[in-house]
């Protein structure tokens, strides 16, 4: 966990909501994939949480859609300015916990959280396969970019304007042999994706924070193995300590 | 050299900066931004007998000047905060530190402040009877003076470590209330607890928060904890933790002036994980400009005139 | 179109907006910004039987998120009101508008309200029991259930025009106030006015009003005032006026959703004179945004869950 | 009245706490010297009232000290960016009220208020004097510019650094014939020009504002002539009406 001032590189619209953000600065406490960023923006009192979709040595990409009135001062923040982020939270994926065959889901803003994952586990020599779900053909994102890793990309839309027409639990019979499941998106997704498979996984859950950090409280919730943190503990909860 | 240090309830604190109960957690997260021995001390989050998971989520909410937290008491239970926490925080923090505590009923005060009052690490006991995200307990006991008076005087029985009573601001007359702890034998006051409030979802219709309300706090409350600080400190003759909104070494003294001994910080640690050493840093240059040699000057400076 | 208009005590208005009293004068001021009749109704400063200059200097004050006021009332006296004040108002406002009025005994509110309710541009009496600014009257009959109810009772026997009895928010239960003026045969409620707090002057180590205390207003209460507007909806039949922190057309739907059949907007006027035209022009598509045709839907909505 | 939105064409540091802004923008509301703008910052509930020193069609001047947060964040800002005020506000200086001989009277801030008065009261042809009081040599400002109006200047200070050593009624001897006074500049300093002088004149007040606008009645103050309004039928007040 550490603060640090970042500088916006770039700014890219990736759909009609959804931004792409590049910011350079020390990226040292950023260690595992699925962690997230909290970044504060002039005129709003709490931090907003976002996933780490990409790092590379003092580099980072976020990706977000915008839903709020944060999201949306955010987006029209320019290049050259500044953003203080605390970085470094959560406890992210555990990349040696799959097979040889993991298997990644995304829907929407979830995507991107699996994005360095995926660059991870290819490297380690995985076979990864991904499935990203969109509503509509318009609204999809960062295909070309998960293509490009390497990885088998499956698309999904609830209308079928792409893809596999239905929800990403759709794609699973196309998805080939997998043996441990990534997953991150709405809430009613992940139950899916739990009710629809049988193998082990991770699942990254959202949730309105306080702090971030672990000292509030604010993003608590139960489990089997009790009470967890989504902040601290999480966003990444074990298929099996789950608790819908 | 400025002075810093203040006389907390017969507790010599090295400055009287105290990061707020339910915002610092145990004090391990915040040792790993800093070394929180920089601090005067810090009020641990809220121990119940039991251990509590607190209300359903969502439980916090955002206004534009702070945010809106309806926890509703999550702790592990006193005797786990004993075991596990307490020997987990001695290896970062090397002062007394503030066992913030609270209860359903008055036995359940007096079993938790009496376990607590007999770990060596504790300094002081701070009594919530403000809670407004609990029902049946919590805020019930800081509304009404005779029920306050009641768990003071029972806890005061189990302990001679300092007691501090911590107010409610959803009430008429806290100086009612501040009275009616003294006079059971309190030590000191901490005020203001978060103020009761809500925020509504304009898509789904429906609050914001699971709870319906939450307490407000941040500074969007601070005229309001001033002013009631102000009044208490002519109420009573007992030592006042000034709380509420402060996020800053002017508001710091501004509270004191207004009589508060020391302050606790609450909020401002959500946003700014720093906020603390960064107040006790710039206290020094901030009091020259306004000639303040002794911090103690100034504890009330406000009524003086 | 969206359906900006609402009735209120038995008058509709054309939309839900209305300035508050205290910040809106007797209306030409703004009169000479924008032309007034595009409000629902205004609210004129709180009229008592005598001329009063209020509180000295300073009676502003300032917090990061709003305005710290102890006026005390300044005002006339209704007989000058009606002589001067309101012939004046007829030429550039051609709508029923709010008598404010307040007193320090009930036979002052009886008077002033007597007087005023026999004049034709008055459309409803706000009966202002909440002034944290005056001693000995004001908030006195706002923070005491039976005080509140005699007052009611009282205004209530001598005018059929409708009676809006103004709340404070600085009671420990609010619902209890409310509903006593219900009972007592108030026609509606308007919540909140200013919360209590003050300022300190740091260089002068003394409080920043003359008054010591003054009353907090301004987007800094915008939770409480709804929390408060939620809980007394809860409690009472009549229509409740929501006020308190409102400055733009979300927190309208905000303060509607919570239960308030109109708002009243203060603090937000002293900084942005054209805030409530604004909001005005600014509603129909807010609601749009939030699929609402009709804005009476949303009145409660958000207790439907 | 009317808000209209400035443009700052510049600033300019006159000593260590005091600045000039100039400002582009319609002027048309303002009518009267003696005038004050309220002016919103970023970040400050409250606007702040300040005085216009100047005015040609089309540009304001303004003259401010920085004692505070609010003015302190004023002197960061930069031409080009923009600044929401309301102009025309208050009654301002009469300038048909007074002889051939007027004799203004500013004390350290409250002296840029009378600069355009001189000036409109010398093209009337009217002779006037100006007496300027500052703490000390280094705090002068707009000595020069008032010399150059073609007004009789006379400066004070309290150490005797420069001009006359002490208050500004110290220089009424130098100051000739005189059968009016405009004064403007902190209560004591006012309240001591009263006590030393016999002939009418006009006051102008400083005092804690709410609206500036005549609204909230937070200005308000006795007058021998019953309540007034700094903001509104002052800040300006006729020597017979004033009360201590
Ligand atoms: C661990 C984590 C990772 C996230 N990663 C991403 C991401 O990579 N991309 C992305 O687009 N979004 C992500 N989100 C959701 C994102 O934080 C919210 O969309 C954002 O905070 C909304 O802010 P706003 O001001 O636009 O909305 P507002 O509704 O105005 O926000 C008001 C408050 O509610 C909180 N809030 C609102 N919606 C959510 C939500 N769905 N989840 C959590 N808090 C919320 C805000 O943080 C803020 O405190 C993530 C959330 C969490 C908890
Ligand atoms: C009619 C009028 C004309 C003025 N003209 C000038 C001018 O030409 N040049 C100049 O330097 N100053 C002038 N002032 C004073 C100026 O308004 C204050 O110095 C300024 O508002 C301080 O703001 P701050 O945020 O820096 O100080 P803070 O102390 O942080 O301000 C807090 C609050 O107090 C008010 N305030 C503080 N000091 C004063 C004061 N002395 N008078 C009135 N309100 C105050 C502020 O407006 C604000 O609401 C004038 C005041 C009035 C009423
Ligand atoms: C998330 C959160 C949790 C809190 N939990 C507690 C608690 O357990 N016990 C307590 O006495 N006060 C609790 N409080 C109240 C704070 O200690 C403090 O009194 C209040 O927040 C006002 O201070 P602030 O404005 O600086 O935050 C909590 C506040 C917040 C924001
Ligand atoms: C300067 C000022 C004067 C006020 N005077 C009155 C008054 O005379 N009568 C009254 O009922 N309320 C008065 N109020 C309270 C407002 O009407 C309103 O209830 C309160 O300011 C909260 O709303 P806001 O946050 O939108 O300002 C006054 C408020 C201010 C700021
Ligand atoms: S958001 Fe504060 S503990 Fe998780
Ligand atoms: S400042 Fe509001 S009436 Fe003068």
């Amino acid at each position: 966990m550490q603060q640090i001032n970042y500088t916006i590189d770039s700014q890219r619209k990736l759909t009609d909501e959804v931004y792409e953000i590049c910011l350079a600065g020390d990226t040292s406490a950023i260690t595992t994939p699925g962690q997230f960023v909290n970044l504060r923006l002039e005129g709003f009192y709490l931090r907003r949480p976002l996933a780490v979709c990409d790092k590379v040595e003092g580099h980072l990409v976020l990706i977000y859609k915008t839903i709020g009135r944060g999201t949306d001062a955010l987006a029209r923040m320019n290049p050259g300015e500044k953003l203080d982020l605390l970085v470094g939270l959560g406890n992210g994926y555990d990349v040696n916990a799959c097979g040889d065959h993991p298997l990644l889901i995304g829907g929407g803003v979830g995507g991107p959280s699996l994005y360095w994952l995926a660059t991870e586990l290819l490297a380690m020599g995985k076979d990864v396969t991904v499935i990203l779900g969109f509503t509509t053909k318009d609204l999809i994102f960062y295909e070309d970019e998960f293509r490009r890793t390497g990885a088998k990309v499956l698309i999904t839309t609830d209308d079928g304007t792409a893809g596999t027409k239905g929800i990403v639990c759709d794609a699973l019979p196309e998805a080939g042999d997998y043996d441990y499941i990534y997953a991150c998106g709405p809430v009613p997704m992940l139950h899916d994706i739990y009710d629809s498979t049988t193998c082990g996984g991770e699942y990254s859950f959202a949730g309105r924070m306080g702090c971030g950090f672990g000292a509030c409280r604010g993003c608590s919730v139960q489990t089997k193995n009790g009470v967890k943190r989504i902040c601290k503990e999480g966003p990444v909860l074990l298929r099996e300590e789950i608790l819908w | 050299m400025v002075n810093l240090k203040v006389d907390l309830c017969g507790i010599t604190i090295d400055n009287p900066i105290i990061p707020a109960s339910g915002i610092f957690n145990y004090g391990y997260e915040f040792a790993d931004y800093y070394d929180i021995n920089c601090l005067g001390t810090f009020s641990f989050k809220g121990t119940t007998r039991e251990a509590r998971f607190g209300n359903p989520q969502p439980r916090i909410a955002e206004y534009d000047y702070g945010v809106l937290n309806a926890t509703g008491l999550e702790n592990p239970g006193v005797d786990t905060v004993i075991a596990e926490e307490l020997p987990k925080l001695k290896e970062v923090f090397h002062k007394p530190v503030i066992a913030n505590i609270s209860g359903f009923s008055i036995d359940e005060y007096v079993e938790v402040a009496e376990k607590m009052a007999a770990q060596d690490q504790i300094g002081w006991l701070e009594v919530n009877i403000s809670c407004p995200n609990v029902h049946g307990g919590g805020m019930a006991y800081g509304t009404d003076a005779d029920a306050a008076a009641k768990v003071t005087k029972a806890v005061r029985a189990v302990t001679k470590k300092p007691v501090i009573m911590k107010l409610s601001p959803n009430v008429t007359d806290i100086t009612e209330i501040a009275r009616a702890c003294e006079a059971e034998g309190a030590d000191g006051l901490c005020l203001i607890n978060t103020l009761m409030g809500m925020r509504i979802d304009l898509h789904r219709r429906a609050p914001l928060l699971a709870n319906t309300t939450g307490g407000m706090s941040g500074p969007g409350i601070f005229p309001l904890a001033l002013r009631m600080v102000y009044q208490t400190y002519e109420a009573v003759k007992i030592p006042i933790i000034g709380v509420g909104g402060i996020s800053h070494a002017r508001g710091v003294i501004e509270m004191m002036m207004a009589g508060a001994t020391a302050v606790e910080i609450g909020a401002a640690n959500l946003v700014d994980p720093y906020i603390c050493p960064t107040i006790i840093k710039s206290l020094p240059a901030v009091m020259k400009g306004l000639r303040i040699e002794d911090i103690n000057d100034i504890i009330g400076a406000a009524h003086r005139q």
